[in-house]
């Protein structure tokens, strides 16, 4: 979702100039009623943030897993992602969302007048950054999405060893102490990062930085899966972990151009964009393998695609379809060397590369839209102040770095805490869908 | 009777099938194996991690015969599953003490 | 597909109560043209519901036999679906949807009016449940996906022993005195349980309990597979489970939020509800497992998933989120006992399980319809006389039973005949894949 | 998409006739704006399109090969089509959709204003059939997915042999010189075949005959898969082949029911279309195998399946449901004999039958939509001159064949001059997974 | 010591495993094979290619047990295996020279 | 010359490789397979249904080498598989009659 205020202004603008006058009068007496083509979009947007997640997101970690851990992989992301949906009614909308504050966090986090959906009805209606609306109910179930993804990919540094219910009670923690907070920093109406002009198109901060930097942190503080990195641990079905990487492009359309909540040329935009980056970024993860003297390969270029698509998250509909195509390539070659050479470097065990794709991918993007905003390479943004903006980019992907991280240590504290956070080295040994689960994946 | 066990790559069953067939082995069992030897394994990389196998798939071949037909299957898997590449695999041939048809309770060399 | 004709009249009121007068006027004089947001919506929706069944069902049924009978299950369901969407548009969509009836048996079946979709152009149009309308073509293709997927939720009970053969003739005749005239008695404009007020919204009487009833029936007729209790028979993939289980939750949407008809804020709560009552499925099945004393799985999860689907069905549009949340509860340890406790009990072989989900969790969500629509519940339906809407419930869950049993009991007996029902034994201890189709599913 | 002229006019005038006097002064005076519910639809159609590729088309083909081959098959798939897009928005979409022309080569090419997708922003439109439009930057990804799938269609006569950088250097060649040219023709509005009258709905030319034909030709080219065909070569996974059967399906109602550019009925004339002649046709496989002494096979279904969606994609809103029915069962019932017999006698190595299926079904269906597109046989079209029609439809088929065969055979000599074109015998036995991206597809 | 291999049918594994616990074995290795023999396999049909495989599915045992075992372990096997059809299968023996077991590193007959 | 069997834990596989290789040997054929003993099998359920396996996934290892190797290999794997837990499997060592490498048609000990 984009800087909501500026571009409010020029899209109703457009919009008007479009119409005859009887037709403006009208649209001013009526009270809103959404159209049901931006309903439809925003329906349509919201089933497919679904699918990036189940079977999606599912798919792509449970393919890189090994065979004895793919239910646990795959039922965790399933289990979580609906606990995640529940808290988002109870409490979680109404703390994101919400219309009334906590005194004293103005800025940081709403109140609780919309716990358990109060007042909410099919009539009701949120507004979109023209002057249309669409159903709350819609629009809480698309948000709703969200908050289910962001919380599953932090479990990509976490599977092979983190027990079910350790994650259970993770998640209740960090989605209310770091992730209603940074979504409303990012799409309150008075949310600090709006209030001092980030771009951030689709989420790429709530998402996937939140995502990623959290990983890191849980990852440092659960420790290594036994064996890593001396035991060869590769992927159990990369056929699966392209399946997963096909729906993820797919669903995020829904992610990306959705978040414009409407279905209009902004839209079409972000969708454009979600094609070139990621495609883009697809073939530079391959080449960056073929220039380091390997062999191009399919997780290479599934990898560059997730990674394509983090980075075009914040500026889907922020830069212009070359900005895009730049800045996908960017972030597929620094990935791809942050997931290689760095991550091995300094031994820590992040299993799926939750942070070096996620957290990498979209800083990169965030202060990339900083950049490819500016009219000077394509984007809608006008002549900028180049730097200005790139620094309130830095800002916001600094104040989430920390904020996470700190809110992430929370949370594992008290997960290990009620649960012992990690599985027994028998369990671990025998793989989690046996032990945790009583199953088997194959038969 | 003894029990001939052929290690041999796999894409040469084929062939070595039908010069058993040829010299009047009717019947064996195949396995899907792991061999570990001189030749060496594929290299494989994801995400940066290098895993060298050294495990390089193989199929296994268990022919019981009459003592009769031995040198002349040995020879026979010997010339079909020769490429002359390292890699190309074992033959060992040990005593059977018994042989029985499950189907029909015959047993020793009529059973095979 | 909720009580037409009461809510309609409440739709319509609240949409003119919202537009100026120079709009009502034009509304009423104009003919009436599909808004291409609904009809937008409407073929999104068709298309999730295909989705259902291809891949999805196929996958989640498939992945629950053994790997011998996987081309089988998924076959016999794509094959079955072609053969309904045939019938449908030669005479299916007349008995159900036609205009004309045939005498005496009014609210029970339409006529031929329509067979061969006789008079159906691109500018035909179907109304909605307000003053809207979709084009035909659109709701015949949604309504076609519904017909289709009932008859290849019934095969949960029959796979891994049933003809291929013996499976088309049972559908023919099936969906000839099944499941068109209960659609009818749902649908149909003087439909027996629309006329007394029955609230089904997306059809969980003609879908699920018609399903269920009818695999139970099946099942009995047909007889256990060879070796079951005893044989061990574990699914072959859960992984292909799960993303089957995902691929029906992402296109249930379409088939509730659908069965609004439009894109409004009514298929937004139907949205939700949608979401939020499987989550809670999902997360109650593996609850009720560790209660019990053993480990929450992931074929508990995918369990739950399914068994708040079938029961939120036709509660969708009709209560709040809330009562969704309990009802996917409910709906899910209910569905667990039977599944787990009383189906091993009494010792038939319904092989997935297709009545004791379809058929209970659809016989829960029909009366906790009645339940949760009241207002006191959160409900959208005012204050309500509860227990004669619960008794409506119950009289049109019942007819559905008896009708659905009565009516499987004579398609089977004809499938019998004809074909001779079930493979050999030599065939069923092969696999059918080898079988009856000549292939492996795996090489 | 279909002839644009002819139905654009019937559209509007029964639009405007359905349009009070205020609504139709008004339409004129205002700039065009995208109906949200139109926008909706093609982004949701661009998705699913998009859908087709990757899982859809990726798990038909990899399910098809070898399990050493399946990352080599999924992965050129997903690279080719990652840079058919790019190329699409550098300079593809200006030679096929471009304002202006080359001199000389008005109606085959259009010329190169829009490289780089120059002047394009949010706000510009394309315009539909009627008097409609939608955001062009909608337009643009909505065909760029034609590019991509169908340079990718091609990979199916070349897996299991063909490197992965000739694969690259052939794409570009072909593109350029055989699909935008014919994209033009078919699509441009001054293009030849459109011109000529001749009727495809979606596409059926551009991209089933001309990949069928570029698949024969470069399959010819490149030589058969060594052992072919005394070697077994049994489908690795026809699971998976069914899950991309599905998915094609899915997204194939994006390809046909997209490219009426609209949500309007003729949007709802393809949907149907698209799914009764499939459905016919996935039966009418399985028929032909048990008519000629075999068993009804999965592969058969799903190979029905896609010869029926290929049959139909010319034909979607030109015909009636029940023409496309006999449409459907045709294609499906030559493409068998062409594919078990044909192919055999000839001898030559199409792996996947790519010309097989979407070659011989493409030409059934192209020279199908001129028969049935009469009203005799309950099509829209009229009384038409019949002969003439077909006349028109065989002129088009064969100047695509000759066009895709001199261009394929240009864009092979250069991509074998470049790169050797087929991998190294050993790594055609190893596999190409291992061999060209050093990985496997299972572990 | 002896080392009976068995072919079996695989469905019969079951049955083959409480008739060999009936008779005292405690412990056996099983492997999933492919067999050659008299029985034919399947035919396969894709897209008009026929594949028929000559190879059928099979399940190997292998039992190491005391020499006085033997007989009452083969009859066992022999009995429990049997469906009369073609493809039942084959019992082989073969002398053991030695015994460990890992664990404790009892050897011979105390290790089995 | 010997064929020593093996059946080892899986995760145990690289340890046992290791060590054989440190005594010398050069080869082996790996396959897996499924034990049942004294060790439970882990119980799933699906639905209510439980499936008690009773098998566990063991690793068989086949080694040939000359009898001088054989007391050598046997004490590597001992050491290199042993847990102390139930299930650590068994090494059964039997007589190699003749032995042929394929590809150069060496035999016997030169052939290992
Ligand atoms: N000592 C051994 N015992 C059992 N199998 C062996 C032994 N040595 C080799 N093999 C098997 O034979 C295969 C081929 O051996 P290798 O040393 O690679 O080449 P070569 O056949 O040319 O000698 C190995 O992969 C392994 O399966
Ligand atoms: N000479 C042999 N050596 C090893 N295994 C054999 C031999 N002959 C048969 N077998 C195994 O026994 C199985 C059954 O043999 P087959 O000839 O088909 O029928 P039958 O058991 O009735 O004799 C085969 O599938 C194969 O696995
Ligand atoms: N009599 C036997 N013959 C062949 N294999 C055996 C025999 N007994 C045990 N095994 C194999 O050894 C494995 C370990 O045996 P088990 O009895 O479980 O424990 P332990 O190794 O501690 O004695 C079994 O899983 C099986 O594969």
């Amino acid at each position: 979702m984009r800087n909501a205020l500026k571009l409010a202004g020029a899209a109703g603008l457009s919009l008007f100039a479009a119409m005859p006058a009887w037709a403006q009068e009208a649209a001013e007496a009526a009270p809103a009623v959404p159209n049901p083509g931006n309903n439809a979009w925003m329906m349509t947007s919201t089933v497919l943030v679904l699918m990036m997640i189940v079977p999606g997101l599912a798919l792509f970690y449970g393919g890189l897993t090994r065979s004895k851990n793919m239910l646990s992989t795959m039922t965790q992301i399933g289990a979580v992602a609906c606990f995640a949906m529940l808290i988002w009614v109870i409490y979680g909308y109404s703390l994101a969302f919400g219309d009334n504050t906590i005194a004293g966090a103005e800025g940081y986090i709403a109140g609780f007048s919309k716990v358990f959906l109060a007042g909410v009805t099919s009539d009701s209606t949120a507004a979109t950054f023209s002057d249309e609306v669409i159903s709350e109910y819609v629009f809480i179930s698309f948000q709703m999405t969200f908050a289910a993804i962001t919380i599953a990919l932090v479990l990509g540094a976490l599977v092979e060893r983190f027990k079910f219910s350790a994650m259970m009670v993770f998640a209740l923690v960090w989605l209310t102490i770091v992730y209603f907070p940074v979504a409303h920093m990012v799409w309150g109406t008075d949310g600090v990062f709006l209030d001092m002009g980030a771009l951030d198109f689709a989420g790429g901060t709530v998402v996937h930085i939140n995502a990623g930097v959290s990983a890191l942190v849980a990852a440092l503080m659960l420790g290594k899966r036994k064996g890593y990195p001396n035991e060869p641990m590769p992927p159990h079905s990369l056929t699966l972990t392209m399946v997963g990487t096909g729906l993820l492009w797919v669903g995020w359309f829904g992610f990306n151009a959705g978040s414009e909540l409407e279905a209009d040329g902004t839209a079409g935009l972000a969708m454009i964009n979600t094609f070139v980056a990621t495609a883009s970024a697809g073939l530079f993860w391959m080449l960056t393998e073929r220039v380091m003297g390997h062999k191009g390969s399919a997780l290479g270029w599934c990898s560059g695609i997730i990674a394509g698509l983090v980075a075009v998250t914040p500026a889907a509909g922020n830069v212009g379809p070359f900005g895009a195509i730049v800045l996908g390539a960017i972030a597929s070659i620094i990935c791809y060397f942050f997931v290689s050479k760095v991550k091995p470097a300094l031994g820590y065990d992040d299993s799926l590369d939750a942070f070096g794709i996620h957290g990498v991918g979209g800083i990169i993007g965030a202060i990339g839209t900083g950049v490819f905003h500016d009219a000077m390479f394509g984007g809608p943004g006008g002549d900028l102040a180049l730097g200005a903006q790139v620094g309130v980019q830095a800002l916001a992907v600094g104040t989430t770095i920390v904020w996470a991280a700190v809110g992430t240590f929370i949370a594992m504290i008290v997960a290990k805490a009620l649960t012992g956070g990690r599985v027994s080295e028998e369990v671990e040994h025998e793989g989690l869908d046996i032990g945790e689960h009583g199953e088997r994946a194959y038969n | 009777m003894k029990l001939i066990i052929a290690i041999i790559k796999p894409f040469k069953l084929d062939d070595v099938r039908e010069a058993l067939t040829g010299v009047g082995v009717t019947g064996m069992t195949v396995t899907e194996v792991k061999g570990f030897g001189r030749q060496k394994g594929q290299t494989e990389i994801y995400r940066g991690a290098e895993y060298s196998t050294n495990m390089v798939p193989k199929i296994k071949l268990e022919i019981a015969c009459p003592a009769d037909l031995v040198a002349g299957a040995v020879e026979a898997i010997k010339s079909a599953a020769n490429t002359g590449a390292i890699g190309d695999g074992k033959i060992f041939v040990l005593d059977i003490g018994q042989a029985v048809r499950i189907r029909t309770g015959e047993t020793d060399e009529t059973a095979l």
